[in-house]
């Protein structure tokens, strides 16, 4: 068979599936075939490209033509245009929001220049249903070449002088984990892949999954032969249907090409992997707590000491790696610890893979090298805020991270200076917040998202993370004391100090991060009852201004409650103490006279 | 053994590796606070979940404080327990605990003995901050027929779902629900009534705070004891004699039976009679059917079912009765002591004293709260009146003595009442492990090879390990005798015998550690295994200080046997001394 | 397909793999290597560029020189269709006319390969198309 | 948790039997044996639950300790057409929580119920990973992208019979 002249990459993840990127594939296919050029372009279903902000993606190969939010019927303007014609379809190519110039080439994108895709290699260049495409793309040479002229030592050696560090939150040194669990004793042993990503906003590990699943499969059971273990499980997110899937099919492939089994390579190593379930519980992410999960328990943590390395599960010693950790792993086998090294800050090596949302322009996932700024991630590849607003903030780490703001942003990003900024680098949540978002209400999302998925096994994330939680909620009610500053930091440094697991003892984080850098809008909400951006609804006052207002009585007609009084052709008055704050009176109003303070 | 040296508030300490912070502390004298952690030591239950985090301590170098409870010390660790960062996280800690608790502490049933309290009174706790903003977790309360949960006062400690699923392998409990409203609590929030619960008490037992507490009769009875048509008599169980004690003080196994006795008399009841006398008559129906089996099995009767079982503990017959129907019909048909009393009561000795059976409140002291269930069920009532009205625990009768302010210490030792208070050493031991198998064993061996025993004492009966064997010589027959106390070594020897791995011919098995003696009536010991070690011993010096010491030697059993009942297993002794067991296990029921 | 067996299997598989996903690598450093865009308009099409195409394609990959192959629209220099543009690397874009299946073979081997040039340049009066 | 009662047929219980069997009747496949069992049966009753605790031999009190400790267990049926909205941190910076009021006001259900004619039901879930189209809302399989509280009526009207 001939090899295809054009590729057309539509990214099949989640984000750009759920925006019916599959039925936009399948009409390129027919077009395609009504043109006739069925051996000449071949339409492939990717992983993410990352782009989430502009899906569906179609990249058509090899002149990177950028296509974003093209729709199912766009496909045969595509076809019949660019592949039969070779003429771009502008309207449908990406411009710069900065500089409204449209970009023709990938390559020309700010959002694609700074980054450096290493664990992200595979995605959206592959179809990650086909192993042959890994296989073409240097996949499971990194296996054969460790298994055949590698031994273990040699192979953990490699990985801790590349530097790799856990990419689950806490930057454990992987190839120390990998040596102490291979010194642990035991026959049997387990190595499991922690993609129980909870993190209300980042999706790395789903993107990794749906869209090179391989590469975690091999990394796994190069882990297998490193520590001793020929049994891996994969401990995924039930909420997770096509990352489910396609590892499965990836699985089953692996296995049909004797890359998953028995006397793999020919040696006599052994090595198969099953799944296990997640099923909605985000303490599970805790290695402990996703051990007690996947022995069929409710997901608690339990003590550390005894890591899971010495006794995990069923008793036995057992490697637990984040998704995105194993994605890094073949490269580095490949390519030599050297060259991952040479990547990133001196304690933070390599890449990292952040989910970017909010109130930025380019929405999606990156990966960055160790020690980019957050201005650079932010202003560079994010594109800047949306709609031209204010930047406010950035909350790294998902709820158990913290809230930096304008003064962090030459912070470079590793381990350790964010961690010094009072922030953590976690799995990779990135949300930014603009002038528009109060910062209260952003604790108080984050902490009523802890209180909610505490397991409630110790006392201080149980009972303290509720209390905290009320007194925000009494704060952004306008019935905040002054005390209460206090007391939440008194409370979230006990939290932190006595908490059983890292869940707890991070949850205080976003609070205690927004009352270091933005402790005047706790203030304002307390001292003045007034929420500056005007989101906590209880602090809102409505008003009519009388110069605007013309007397037409719209407003009080609209009121539910009847706490508009006026005369027709007479200026009109809210009540505060009967508003409740519904907005009807505003959005009636077609002369902007009501306005909230 | 690998030693490991630290610093504990500035006191060098060497401990093994391996031991936590909390006992390196206890052993150079540093006592943490602890709420959650219980240690059971002989009875292999360590509870640590590290979950309260009132035990935290400062380890230098460590970013957070660390649960003394259960980290383990290293080489060279200093460890502060009572800095200021310390004190004010255990402080927070426990005003967050109090400030999800009901503040009902005057009528709380545990009141002054609630570890919850006493901490809060160590702390020198004042005031809850935020108190009026502050929700509270609130459940449903549950009364069943021995137990009362009322869950806000529950602390997720969660020694009772140890006890019950660890220990006594019944797993009637179990953390529900997540976050805040996590409990723990019987399969979808039922009543514990409904529930495979045995009442064997033994959460009770643990529970830190007034979360778990015993059904309490003692108003009842002081309504029953002023009432004037009523003869209210009382029958008191082996066990309570050797604790009771505890309740004013008195170290752990003072044997307080005369005062116990004299309490008793001043609080009112008619007749205090003993428990101990419906022991023998245990042994005499229980023994008869031993050997009864045990013959027709050596002349080759198939169908005859050994082992036999014992029957005298009421959480154990609700363990089989739910969890091992298939062995129904092994366990002796004989009731418990208690019940045999109450029967015995409300007949013969109803007659003897021309009271009528609706005007006699048979009122028992039980270490025990599984007995308060075996009370109600039907199998035990006459016309829907009960054979023992209700039963009372240890704690409960220490609570009415201190309320008809009975000064317990200058009570004179005084004597129970005839006929039905006479006993001999054999009834006593019934109080601990191995006792009603070695009570049986010198009946039955004296009534078996028809000669005397000449030493009473069986030693290879007694002891405090969960799963004991013992061959005894039947004069040329081994009797192979097994005896397991708590409910999770029960369920292993039956799943022994089940699968054939064991054989026995008789088995004694008891709910709780120790035997009644440890029952979840008894003043709490709070795990410590000293108590119930200290109350055995009390128990087996009542049984050597006995002039009679079998059973069948008791004057007035024998006499009752003349008067009323003719012989053991006769058709009286089965109408009035004998039972059967129901299936209680859940069906799976579909259309 | 049968089971890898050992690394010798991996490898050849991979090689016979490799020109499917190739494309897509080669396009993320073009600078690097050669890069060939062949004008493909309907007129273009129409005068044999499509087939221009494939065959240097396939040839390119025969000879084993790393290039990438990319479709553009009409250069506008309909009279010399087909038309095909050639970047060395470090170099300016060349563009030549009439490229049949023979001329692309000339191409390949004097300008590609040797650097030196052939006959057909068309003079280029714009500095880059997209 | 709220609760209904159901009746099992003699078909049901063999159902859930065969799916304790694909397990191998393993208590440590639990969590993988409640998936399957809810989604044949859409949730997790108690009798349901029942059934699973015999074949597997766990007590049927740590079987519901675990049905409730995880949010993807339910013991209610969900409607007919299970709305989702996701609360995930970038869907509420833009808005999800007016979004959700909307359903919620326009359905006259909280979240976790189910309306009366078994339609709808409502639930939030934490991030299904499409930040970039946030605010997100799946009614079954479907996703919504970018929705606004006016959106509401109209996503709603898909689904009149």
């Amino acid at each position: 068979m001939a090899d295809y002249k054009i590729h057309l990459l539509v990214c099949g993840g989640t984000g750009c599936k759920s925006s019916e990127s599959q039925i936009l594939a399948e009409h390129l296919r027919n077009e395609i075939g009504n043109q006739g050029l069925k051996d000449y372009a071949q339409v492939v279903g990717t992983g993410c490209f990352g782009f989430c902000e502009k899906g569906p993606i179609v990249k058509i190969i090899p002149d990177n033509t950028f296509y974003t939010q093209v729709k199912p019927e766009d496909a045969k303007e595509i076809v019949e245009e660019h592949i039969v014609k070779g003429r771009k379809v502008s309207r449908l190519l990406y411009k710069d929001p900065k500089t409204e110039k449209i970009i023709t080439d990938s390559k020309g994108m700010e959002f694609y220049k700074k980054q450096v895709r290493i664990a992200l290699r595979n995605c959206g260049v592959i179809d990650p249903e086909n192993i042959e495409e890994y296989i073409a793309r240097d996949g499971y040479s990194a296996l054969g070449k460790v298994l055949t002229s590698m031994t273990p030592e040699e192979t953990i050696e490699i990985i801790k002088k590349s530097g790799l560090r856990g990419r689950g939150g806490a930057g454990f040194p992987t190839g120390l984990k990998w040596e102490i669990t291979r010194q642990s004793p035991g026959k049997e042993k387990y190595v499991v892949c922690n993609a129980d990503e909870g993190d209300p906003g980042a999706f790395m590990d789903r993107s990794i999954l749906e869209g090179d699943p391989h590469s975690v499969i091999e990394a796994m059971a190069i882990n297998g032969f490193c520590t001793g273990a020929s049994n891996g499980l994969v401990y995924i997110r039930a909420e997770y249907p096509l990352a489910i899937d396609r590892l499965k099919n990836a699985i089953d492939q692996a296995r049909h090409y004797g890359l998953l089994g028995e006397k793999i390579f020919g040696t006599d190593f052994c090595f198969d992997i099953t799944l296990r379930y997640g099923a909605g519980a985000f303490v599970c992410g805790e290695e402990t707590a996703l051990i007690h999960s996947m022995e069929g328990g409710r997901g608690e943590p339990t003590m550390k000491p005894p890591f899971p390395s010495v006794k995990g599960y069923l008793g036995k010693p057992t490697n637990v790696n984040n998704v995105e950790t194993f994605a890094s792993v073949p490269v580095i086998i490949n390519k030599g610890f050297e060259w991952y090294s040479s990547i990133g800050t001196e304690k933070s090596k390599g890449t990292k893979v952040f989910a970017l949302a909010g109130k930025v322009n380019n929405v999606g996932l990156i990966e960055v090298p160790m020690g980019i700024t957050l201005r650079e991630v932010i202003f560079e590849i994010g594109g800047g805020i949306k709609n031209g607003k204010k930047f406010k903030g950035v909350q790294i780490g998902g709820p158990s991270g913290g809230c930096l703001t304008h003064k962090h942003l030459d912070v470079p990003i590793d381990y350790e200076s964010l961690v010094a900024a009072g922030a953590m680098m976690g799995s990779g949540g990135m949300i930014i917040m603009d002038e528009d978002d109060c910062m209260v209400d952003v604790a108080k999302y984050f902490l009523d998202f802890t209180v909610d998925e505490s397991c409630g096994k110790c006392t201080p994330c149980r009972v303290g993370n509720k209390r905290m939680h009320e007194l925000l909620v009494n704060i952004t009610k306008g019935n905040g004391t002054k005390d209460d500053i206090d007391r939440l930091m008194n409370l979230g440094n006990v939290i932190r100090d006595t908490s059983l697991c890292m869940l707890g003892q991070s949850a205080p984080n976003p609070v205690l991060s927004i009352i270091d850098n933005f402790r005047e809008e706790y203030e304002a909400h307390i001292a003045e009852k007034k929420c500056p951006s005007g989101v906590c609804k209880a602090l809102m006052i409505y008003e009519i201004v009388p110069e605007n207002c013309v007397g037409c009585t719209a407003c009080a007609r609209a009121c539910p409650v009847g706490a508009i009084t006026g005369e027709r052709k007479e200026i009109h008055r809210i009540d505060p103490s009967l508003c409740i704050k519904c907005g009807a009176c505003m959005d009636r109003c077609k002369f902007n006279a009501v306005i909230v303070n | 053994m690998e030693m490991v040296k630290l610093t504990i508030d500035n006191k060098q300490v060497e401990v093994p590796r391996g031991t936590t912070i909390y006992k390196a502390a206890k052993l150079v004298g540093v006592e943490i606070p602890v709420l959650c952690y219980m240690d059971l030591k002989d009875l292999n239950i360590e509870h640590k979940p590290g979950g309260c985090r009132v035990c935290v301590v400062e380890v230098e170098g460590r970013r957070n404080l660390a649960p003394s409870c259960s980290t383990e010390v290293t080489e060279g660790m200093v460890v502060k327990t009572h800095s200021i960062r310390v004190l004010n996280a255990r402080r927070t800690v426990l005003e967050l605990l109090l400030s999800d608790h009901p503040k009902e502490c005057l009528t709380c049933a545990k009141s002054g003995n609630c570890d919850l309290q006493n901490m809060a009174i160590k702390m020198g706790i004042r005031e809850i901050h935020n108190e009026d903003i502050a929700e509270m977790s609130t459940y449903r309360m549950d009364t069943s027929p021995a137990i009362i949960r009322d869950l806000n006062k529950c602390i997720m400690c969660r020694r009772c779902e140890t006890m019950c699923n660890d220990f006594q392998t019944v797993g009637a409990l179990s953390a529900i629900n997540r976050g805040f409203m996590s409990v723990v609590a019987p399969a979808f929030e039922m009543d514990l009534e409904d529930s495979v619960c045995t009442y064997c008490g033994q959460c009770v037992a643990v529970c830190p705070t007034g979360a778990l507490t015993e059904v309490d009769h003692t108003r009842q009875l002081i309504r029953d004891l002023a009432n004037p048509s009523k003869t209210v008599i009382v029958q008191t169980a082996p066990a309570v004699r050797a604790a009771l004690g505890e309740m004013f003080d008195l170290p752990a196994g003072t044997l307080v039976t005369g005062k116990m006795v004299a309490a008793l008399r001043r609080l009112g009841f008619k007749y205090v009679f003993d428990t101990d006398f419906s022991a023998d008559l245990t042994i005499m129906e229980e023994g008869t059917e031993l050997l009864d089996r045990l013959s027709r099995h050596l002349s080759g009767d198939k169908n005859v079912k050994l082992p036999i079982l014992t029957s005298c503990c009421p959480g154990w017959v609700n363990f089989f009765e739910s969890q091992f129907i298939d062995m129904l019909e092994i366990p002796s048909t004989a009731r418990s002591p208690q019940q045999m009393f109450g029967s015995i009561a409300k007949t013969y000795f109803a007659d003897k004293i021309s009271v009528k059976r609706k005007d006699l409140v048979v009122v028992s002291i039980m270490p025990c709260l599984a007995k308060k269930y075996e009370c109600t069920r039907d199998e035990f009532k006459v016309d829907g009146n009960p054979d023992v009205d209700y039963s009372v625990s240890t704690r409960e009768l220490a609570h009415l003595i201190k309320q008809a302010n009975i000064e317990f210490h200058s009570l004179p030792e005084e004597e129970f009442d005839n006929p039905l208070g006479e006993s001999t050493g054999a009834g006593v031991i019934f109080g601990a492990t191995g006792g009603v198998i070695e009570a049986a064993v010198r009946t039955a061996y004296e009534l078996f090879t028809k000669k005397k025993l000449e030493k009473v004492d069986f030693m290879e009966l007694r002891g405090m390990d969960g799963i004991r064997e013992a061959t005894i010589d039947f004069n040329g027959l081994p009797v192979k005798i097994g005896i397991a106390h708590g409910l999770g070594n029960a369920r292993k020897l039956l799943e022994d015998i089940r699968s054939g791995k064991s054989s026995y011919h008789a088995i004694e098995i008891m709910a709780c550690p120790g035997g009644c003696i440890g029952g979840g009536g008894q003043p709490l010991h709070h795990g410590n295994i000293e108590i119930l070690k200290q109350r055995t011993a009390a128990i087996y010096r009542e049984d050597a200080s006995k002039p009679i010491r079998k059973s069948h030697e008791n004057p007035y059993i024998v006499k009752l046997y003349e008067e009323f009942l003719g012989k053991p297993m006769s058709e009286k002794s089965h109408k009035l001394l004998h039972t059967h067991y129901v299936d209680k296990s859940k069906k799976i029921i579909y259309i | 397909m049968d089971k890898i067996r050992n690394l010798a299997d991996l490898r050849e598989l991979k090689d016979k793999l490799q020109s499917k996903t190739k494309l897509r690598d080669k396009s993320e450093t073009p600078e690097q290597m050669v890069q060939i865009k062949v004008a493909m308009a309907t007129c273009c099409i129409a005068s044999g560029s499509r087939e221009t195409m494939n065959y240097i394609v396939d040839e390119l990959d025969k000879r084993n020189i790393d290039a990438v192959v990319t479709q553009t629209g009409c250069m506008g220099y309909c009279y010399a269709e087909p038309t095909v543009e050639v970047i060395l690397p470090g170099k300016e874009p060349m563009v030549f006319g009439y490229v049949d299946s023979r001329k692309a073979d000339e191409i390949i081997e004097k300008y590609i390969k040797g650097g030196m040039l052939v006959e057909g340049i068309i003079p280029v009066n714009y500095k880059k198309i997209d | 948790m709220s609760r209904i009662k159901v009746e099992l047929k003699k078909k049901d219980v063999d159902t859930i039997r065969e799916i304790c069997k694909s397990f191998d009747n393993q208590p440590g496949e639990l969590i993988n044996v409640l998936h399957k069992t809810q989604h044949t049966f859409g949730y997790l009753p108690a009798e349901v639950q029942e059934v699973v605790a015999k074949e597997l031999s766990v007590p049927v009190a740590k079987v519901y300790g675990v049905v409730t400790f995880y949010s993807f267990f339910s013991m209610i049926p969900k409607g007919k057409h299970p709305i989702s909205i996701c609360t995930g941190t970038a869907c509420y910076v833009r808005g999800a929580e007016n979004v959700l009021a909307e359903f919620k006001k326009t359905l006259k259900i909280e979240v976790g119920e189910t309306t009366a004619d078994g339609k709808f039901s409502i639930s939030c879930l934490r991030c299904v990973g499409a930040c970039g189209l946030a605010p997100v809302v799946m009614v079954g399989e479907k996703t919504y992208g970018r929705v606004s509280p006016e959106m509401v009526k109209d996503i709603l009207k898909e689904y009149d019979e």
